[in-house]
C-alpha cells in the first residue's frame, strides 16, 4: 500500500462551525493549515442548527454576560467548568460582532441591531424572568453561520481536503501526536497528514441512538480516534434529549418555537409544563422539559401513533406573520415531515437524542487533557479539540439551547489563537515511522481483509436499539447492566463483521463500517459512564438515584476505551466573578 | 479554464449591451409587425396600389429602415446565442458565424434596395 | 415498489446501466426516497450515494428522481408515480452511481466572490441594517448548494464553464443586495461579459426544481436590472 | 474534467417543465423566422416591385402548400412575439415567480393557438 505524506503546520479534522472558525483564524494568521472533512464543509451538521446563538448583547433589554454565565452554570446542573463558562459568556458579544462583520445575515431589530429571541433557561438578573439573548437568523441560524464561515474560508484560501475520512491518530514512539491517517473517499487514496498541531472538530455522535435529531454523519469519529489513542472522554453519560423532535424521523423543531410563545399540550389539551416548571414553564431547560414529557407519557397523557408516544407543540396562536418571518424553516419542516401546517395545527413532538455534552476533555484553549496515573491533569501537546466533540466543559450535565453555536465559535477561536501562538513559538514537527503510520491503519486493513463475517448493518441497528432502550431519558441499574452486556457483546461481534464491497472509488459502505467502529466506541463508554454515575444530574436521570449528590458526584467522569474510569474536579474558579455555588435547581 | 469570460464574437462583446439591444429591437419589431398586421386588416383585401402607397410615406420609410436594422441586430444576438450554445468546434462555429454575418449584410442591403425603390 | 437506479462503478463497469430493486413500502407510508435508498443499501452495499442531514438543509442528496432534480430526503415516495427512476444529477460528471463531481460547480460559486466585502472602517459593535434592508436578502441566503438548479439548467448544459449557473448567481445577488457590502459596482462589472450572467434565457428550470423554493431566475433578472440601472 | 467518463444527460429521462417548453419553442420559432427572412424579403420585393409581381404573390397564396407555409410563418411570428413579450415583462420584474411564470407560459401557448386560428380564417 502506497501512503502519501502531506505536511502542514496545523490540520483541522472536521469542517463544521468549530473547525471552520478555527481554520479561518489560522488561515488569516498566515499559517499553513489544512481542513480535512468527510463531507463538503456546508454539509456539516452545524447547518441544521435552527434557533440561534446566545450572547448578552443587550439589544432587546439590559443584559449582562454574568447573567448569561449564571444561567449556563445553573443549566449545566453545576457540572460545567466555571472558568470556561466565564470565558465563553464574556467573549460572546465580541464574537457576535465578529461574525456579523464577516457577513452573518442576522435578523434585525427595528433600529438595525442584531435581533434576539427568548430561549429555554435564559433569564435576566440571575433568574428573574425570560431573557431575549439568542441572536438569530430567523430559524436557520446554523445554516447562515456555516455558510458565512465557509465563505470566509474561501476568501482566506483555506486548504480544504473535502471527502477525506480520517481513520486514526498517528502517535510516535515518544507518544507525540504527529497527525492522522485519512482516506480520500472518491479515490481510495490513503495519506498521512503530518502536522505540528492536530485539531479535532469532529462533532457529535447522536447516531448511537435509534431516534436522534442528528445527521447521518454524526458518528463520533473524533471520539473513536481519541479513545483508540488512549485518551479518555469526559462526562459522556450526559446526552441531551431535545424535547421537540418530530416522532419517528427525529427532525428537530427548535426551542425558538417556544421562545416565540409556542407551548406544549398533552392529549387532554393541557399545558402541562405549568405543573413541572411554574415560572419558566415551556422555557425551562431541556432536561427538565424532556423529563416532563416522558412523565406525561407514563401517566398516559401522551398521544400515540405507530407505537411512538408524543405530545403536541402549539403555535398557531402566534399568527401567520410571526411564523413566516421568524419560523419559516419550521413551517417547511413541519409540512414536509409531520404533514401539518403549524399556522393551523400543532406539531407532534417527542424527546429525541440531540446533543452530546461530554467529549474529549480540554481546557479553555482547546488543548486536550488526559489524566495521569497520579490522577493529575496532563495536557496532550499538539492536540486540540473544539465544538461538540470536546468537553471544555461549558455544558456540564445539560446544555442550554443556543449555547452550542456559541461554544463552537468562542472555543474555535480560542483554540485557533492558542495554536497560532504555539506555532509562532517554534512548536516542533514530530515525525512518524512507516510502522507507526501503518499501526494507525490497522482497522482499515481489518475491514479490507476480512472475507466472511456478519453484516455490519445488523450490529448497528442492535446497538442503536440497546442505547435507546437502556440508556435513554430515564436510566436504571437493572436495565443498564443488561445494556452494558449487550453493547460489549455487539462490540466484540463488530470485530468480526465483514464488508462485501471492497472497491476503491467512492466506497460508502467501507466508510459506514469505519464510522460504526467509532459509534461503537462511543456507545460503549456511554454505557459504562451511565452505569457508573450514581446520581441524577442534568440530562443523566437515574430512577434508582433520583437526586443530585454533590457530596459524591460533583466531579467529571472520565472513561477510557477499556472501560476504566477516573475522575476530575469541576472547575469552580472563575477569574473575574465569584463562583456560583451549587443550589437546588428549579425553573 | 473557468475564470476567463470571452466574447466569442458577440455583437458588442458586452453582455449587458447585447441584452439591452435585444430587448429594444424586440419592441420595435413587435410594433412594426403589429402596424403591418393592422394595415393589412384595414385594407383587406390588399391591392398593389395601397401597399405601394404605404411604403411611399417618409415615416414608413424611416420606420422600415430602423426596423430592418433592428431585425439584423436582433437576429444576430439571437442566432449567436444559439450557435455558441450548440456548436462547439471553434472553426466550424466561426465559419457558420461568418456565413450568418454575410447573409445578414446581404439581407440588409437587399432590404434597403427594396425600400429605396418605393420612394 | 420498484426502484430503477442508475449504477456505475468505474472499477467494474464499462458503462452505466439501470438496476431494479424491489422495496416493501406500506401504502400509507410517508417514507422519503432517501429512506428507501438506505434500505436498498442495506441489501446492496455497493450502491453509492451521498446523504447527511436527511432534512433538506445540507444539500448532499440532490439527484434526478423521475425526471426532475430533487433532494432524496424531502421527496415523499407517495408523491411519485412508480416505478421510481433515480439517476444522478443531470450533466455532472459521474464518480460512481448517484455520486457526482462538484468541482466545476464550486468553481463557479467561488467565481462570484461569495463573501461579504466591506472596506469601511469596522465599527465596535454590529453594522446596522434595518429590517427592510435585511429583507432584501431573504430567499437569497437560504441556498444549500445542492446543485439541483445548475444541474437542471440548459444554459449550464451548453456552457458549463462560461455561464456561472443559477446557484452561483443567486449567491452573487445575495451580496449585491446586502446593504453591508460595498463591492457592488465591482461585482456587477465582473459579470458584464456575454456569458457569466447573460447566458440565462429565463427558462426557469432552476426555480422549478429548487428544493428550498428559492427563485434563482428572479435573482438573475435582478442582477441584470441592477446592471441596467447602473448603465454600462 | 477528463477523469470522469460519463454524465447523465439523456433527454428522454428528463422531465421538461412547461416554462422550459415555452422557452425552447421561443428559440425554435426564432431560428425558423431567421431562416425565412430571405423568403419574406423576396415576397416584399416582388409584391411591391410591380402590379404583375403583386398578382404573382397573390396567386402563390392560393397554393395550399405555400399558404400553409405562410400560415406557419405567421404562427411563429405570433408565438415569438407573445413569448418575447413575456420575457420582457419578466425582465422588468413582472411575473417572475414560479406560479405567474407558469400561468404566463400557458397564456402564451393559448394566445398563439387563438391567433393561429384567427390567422387561418383570415388567410383562407
Amino acid at each position: 500500500m502506497k501512503i502519501n505524506t502531506y505536511t502542514f503546520d496545523i490540520i483541522v479534522i472536521g469542517a463544521g462551525g468549530a473547525g471552520m472558525t478555527t481554520s479561518l483564524y489560522l488561515a488569516n494568521s498566515g499559517l499553513n493549515v489544512a481542513v480535512l472533512s468527510k463531507v463538503y464543509p456546508m454539509r456539516s451538521h452545524t447547518v441544521s442548527a435552527q434557533g440561534g446563538i446566545a450572547a448578552a448583547l443587550g439589544n432587546m433589554h439590559e443584559d449582562d454576560w454574568r447573567w448569561h454565565m449564571y444561567d449556563t452554570v445553573k443549566g449545566s446542573d453545576y457540572l460545567g467548568d466555571q472558568d470556561s463558562i466565564e470565558y465563553m459568556c464574556q467573549n460572546a458579544p465580541e464574537m457576535m460582532y465578529e461574525i456579523e462583520h464577516i457577513g452573518m445575515p442576522f435578523s434585525r431589530t427595528e433600529n438595525g441591531k442584531i435581533w434576539q429571541r427568548a430561549f429555554g433557561g435564559q433569564t435576566i438578573n440571575y433568574g428573574q424572568g425570560y431573557a431575549h439573548r439568542t441572536c438569530a437568523a430567523a430559524d436557520r441560524t446554523g445554516h447562515a453561520l456555516l455558510h458565512t464561515l465557509y465563505q470566509n474560508n474561501v476568501k482566506a484560501k483555506t486548504h480544504f481536503f473535502n471527502e477525506w475520512f480520517s481513520i486514526d491518530l498517528v502517535r510516535n514512539a515518544k507518544k507525540n501526536i504527529t497527525g492522522v491517517v485519512a482516506i480520500h473517499i472518491a479515490t481510495g487514496e490513503i495519506a498521512f497528514f503530518n502536522a505540528k498541531i492536530t485539531i479535532f472538530a469532529t462533532g457529535g455522535a447522536g447516531r448511537i441512538y435509534e431516534s436522534t435529531t442528528n445527521a447521518l454523519i454524526n458518528t463520533g469519529d473524533g471520539l473513536g480516534m481519541a479513545l483508540r489513542a488512549g485518551i479518555p472522554v469526559q462526562d459522556i453519560e450526559m446526552w441531551q434529549f431535545h424535547p421537540t423532535g418530530i416522532p419517528g424521523i427525529g427532525i428537530l423543531i427548535t426551542e425558538g418555537v417556544r421562545g416565540e410563545g409556542g407551548y406544549l399540550v398533552n392529549k387532554n389539551g393541557e399545558r402541562f409544563m405549568e405543573r413541572y416548571a411554574p415560572h419558566a414553564k415551556d422555557l425551562a431547560s431541556r432536561d427538565v422539559v424532556s423529563r416532563a414529557i416522558a412523565k406525561e407519557f407514563r401517566a398516559g397523557n401522551g398521544f400515540k401513533k405507530d407505537g411512538i408516544d408524543y405530545v403536541k407543540l402549539k403555535l398557531d396562536h402566534l399568527g401567520e406573520e410571526v411564523i413566516n418571518s421568524h419560523l419559516p424553516g419550521i413551517r417547511e419542516l413541519a409540512k414536509t415531515f409531520a404533514h401539518v401546517d403549524p399556522i393551523k395545527d400543532p406539531i407532534p413532538v417527542t424527546p429525541t437524542c440531540h446533543y452530546m455534552m461530554g467529549g474529549i476533555p480540554t481546557n479553555k484553549h482547546g488543548q486536550v487533557i488526559t489524566i495521569s496515573e497520579r490522577e493529575e491533569d496532563q495536557i496532550v501537546e499538539g492536540f486540540y479539540a473544539i465544538g461538540e466533540c470536546a468537553s471544555v466543559s461549558v455544558h456540564g450535565a445539560n446544555r442550554l439551547g443556543s449555547n452550542s453555536l456559541l461554544d463552537l465559535l468562542v472555543f474555535g477561536r480560542s483554540a485557533g489563537m492558542h495554536a497560532a501562538d504555539a506555532i509562532k513559538h517554534d512548536l516542533p514537527l514530530h515525525h512518524s515511522s512507516e510502522e507507526e503510520i501503518k499501526a494507525a491503519l490497522i482497522r482499515l486493513e481489518r475491514w479490507n481483509t476480512t472475507d466472511k463475517g456478519e453484516d455490519y448493518n445488523e450490529i448497528r441497528h442492535a446497538m442503536q436499539k440497546t442505547m435507546q432502550e437502556d440508556f435513554g431519558v430515564f436510566r436504571t441499574e437493572k436495565y443498564m447492566v443488561e445494556g452494558v452486556k449487550k453493547i460489549e457483546e455487539l462490540r466484540s461481534r463488530l470485530e468480526h463483521a465483514a464488508l462485501t464491497d471492497r472497491s476503491q472509488i467512492f466506497n460508502t459502505a467501507r466508510i459506514q463500517a469505519l464510522e460504526l467502529d467509532n459509534l461503537m466506541e462511543v456507545a460503549y463508554v456511554t454505557s459504562i459512564a451511565c452505569l457508573a454515575r450514581q446520581e441524577s444530574r442534568g440530562a443523566h436521570s437515574r430512577e434508582d438515584y433520583p437526586d443530585r449528590d454533590d457530596k459524591n458526584w460533583l466531579k467529571h467522569l472520565l472513561c477510557f476505551a477499556n472501560g476504566k474510569i477516573k475522575y476530575r474536579a469541576v472547575n469552580m474558579k472563575p477569574t473575574t466573578v465569584k463562583p456560583f455555588e451549587p443550589t437546588k435547581r428549579v425553573y | 479554464m473557468v475564470n476567463k469570460p470571452t466574447s466569442d464574437m458577440s455583437l458588442t462583446a458586452n453582455g449587458l449591451r447585447d441584452w439591452l439591444i435585444q430587448r429594444f429591437s424586440a419592441i420595435i419589431l413587435a410594433i412594426y409587425f403589429l402596424v403591418i398586421v393592422i394595415f393589412l386588416l384595414i385594407h383587406s383585401p390588399i391591392n398593389f396600389i395601397t401597399l405601394k402607397n404605404l411604403f411611399a410615406h417618409l415615416w414608413m420609410q424611416v420606420f422600415s429602415i430602423i426596423t430592418l436594422l433592428c431585425l439584423i441586430f436582433h437576429a444576430w444576438v439571437g442566432i449567436w446565442t444559439v450557435i455558441t450554445d450548440y456548436i462547439k468546434p471553434v472553426f466550424l462555429r466561426i465559419f457558420i458565424q461568418l456565413l450568418i454575418i454575410l447573409s445578414l449584410f446581404i439581407y440588409f442591403f437587399w432590404g434597403i434596395e427594396v425600400l429605396w425603390r418605393l420612394i | 415498489m420498484r426502484f430503477s437506479i442508475y449504477r456505475y462503478n468505474p472499477e467494474a463497469d464499462k458503462k452505466p446501466y439501470m438496476k431494479d430493486y424491489e422495496v416493501d413500502i406500506p401504502s400509507d407510508s410517508d417514507m422519503m426516497v432517501l429512506e428507501a435508498l438506505l434500505k436498498i443499501k442495506e441489501k446492496d452495499e455497493t450502491l453509492a450515494f451521498r446523504a447527511s442531514c436527511r432534512e433538506g438543509v445540507c444539500g448532499s442528496d440532490g439527484m434526478n428522481i423521475n425526471g426532475l432534480n430533487r433532494l432524496a430526503c424531502t421527496t415523499a415516495i407517495s408523491s411519485l408515480k412508480p416505478p421510481i427512476v433515480i439517476r444522478p444529477l443531470v450533466n455532472m460528471p459521474v464518480i460512481r452511481d448517484l455520486v457526482v463531481d462538484f468541482t466545476l460547480f464550486f468553481k463557479q460559486y467561488e467565481r462570484v466572490q461569495p463573501y461579504l466585502q466591506n472596506n469601511d472602517e469596522t465599527p465596535q459593535t454590529e453594522r446596522l441594517q434595518s429590517p427592510q434592508e435585511r429583507a432584501k436578502i431573504d430567499g437569497l441566503i437560504d441556498c444549500i448548494l445542492c446543485a439541483c438548479c445548475t444541474s437542471f439548467c440548459p444554459s449550464s448544459w451548453w456552457n458549463p464553464e462560461k455561464f456561472i449557473g443559477p446557484a452561483g448567481l443567486l449567491w452573487a445577488y445575495r451580496f449585491i443586495q446586502d446593504s453591508r457590502d460595498t463591492a457592488t459596482d465591482e461585482r456587477l462589472a465582473n459579470l458584464e461579459d456575454p456569458f457569466s450572467v447573460f447566458r440565462c434565457r429565463t427558462i426557469m428550470n432552476c426555480t422549478v426544481v429548487c428544493p428550498k423554493n428559492l427563485n434563482p431566475s428572479a435573482a438573475i433578472a435582478g442582477i441584470r436590472r441592477k446592471m441596467a440601472e447602473k448603465g454600462s | 474534467m477528463n477523469q470522469y467518463k460519463f454524465k447523465n444527460l439523456n433527454f428522454f429521462t428528463i422531465k421538461f417543465p412547461l416554462t422550459a417548453i415555452v422557452s425552447i419553442l421561443h428559440r425554435l420559432s426564432g431560428i425558423f423566422i431567421f431562416l425565412i427572412i430571405p423568403f419574406v424579403l423576396w415576397i416584399l420585393d416582388v409584391a411591391t416591385g410591380s402590379p404583375e409581381g403583386f398578382s404573382r404573390i397573390q396567386s402563390i397564396m392560393l397554393n395550399p402548400i405555400l399558404s400553409f407555409f405562410i400560415w406557419l410563418i405567421l404562427i411563429s411570428l405570433w408565438y415569438h412575439l407573445f413569448a418575447g413579450l413575456r420575457h420582457i415583462l419578466m425582465d422588468i420584474g413582472l411575473g417572475e415567480d414560479l406560479t405567474s411564470s407558469r400561468i404566463s407560459g400557458m397564456l402564451v401557448i393559448v394566445l398563439t393557438i387563438i391567433f393561429a386560428i384567427l390567422t387561418g380564417i383570415w388567410l383562407w
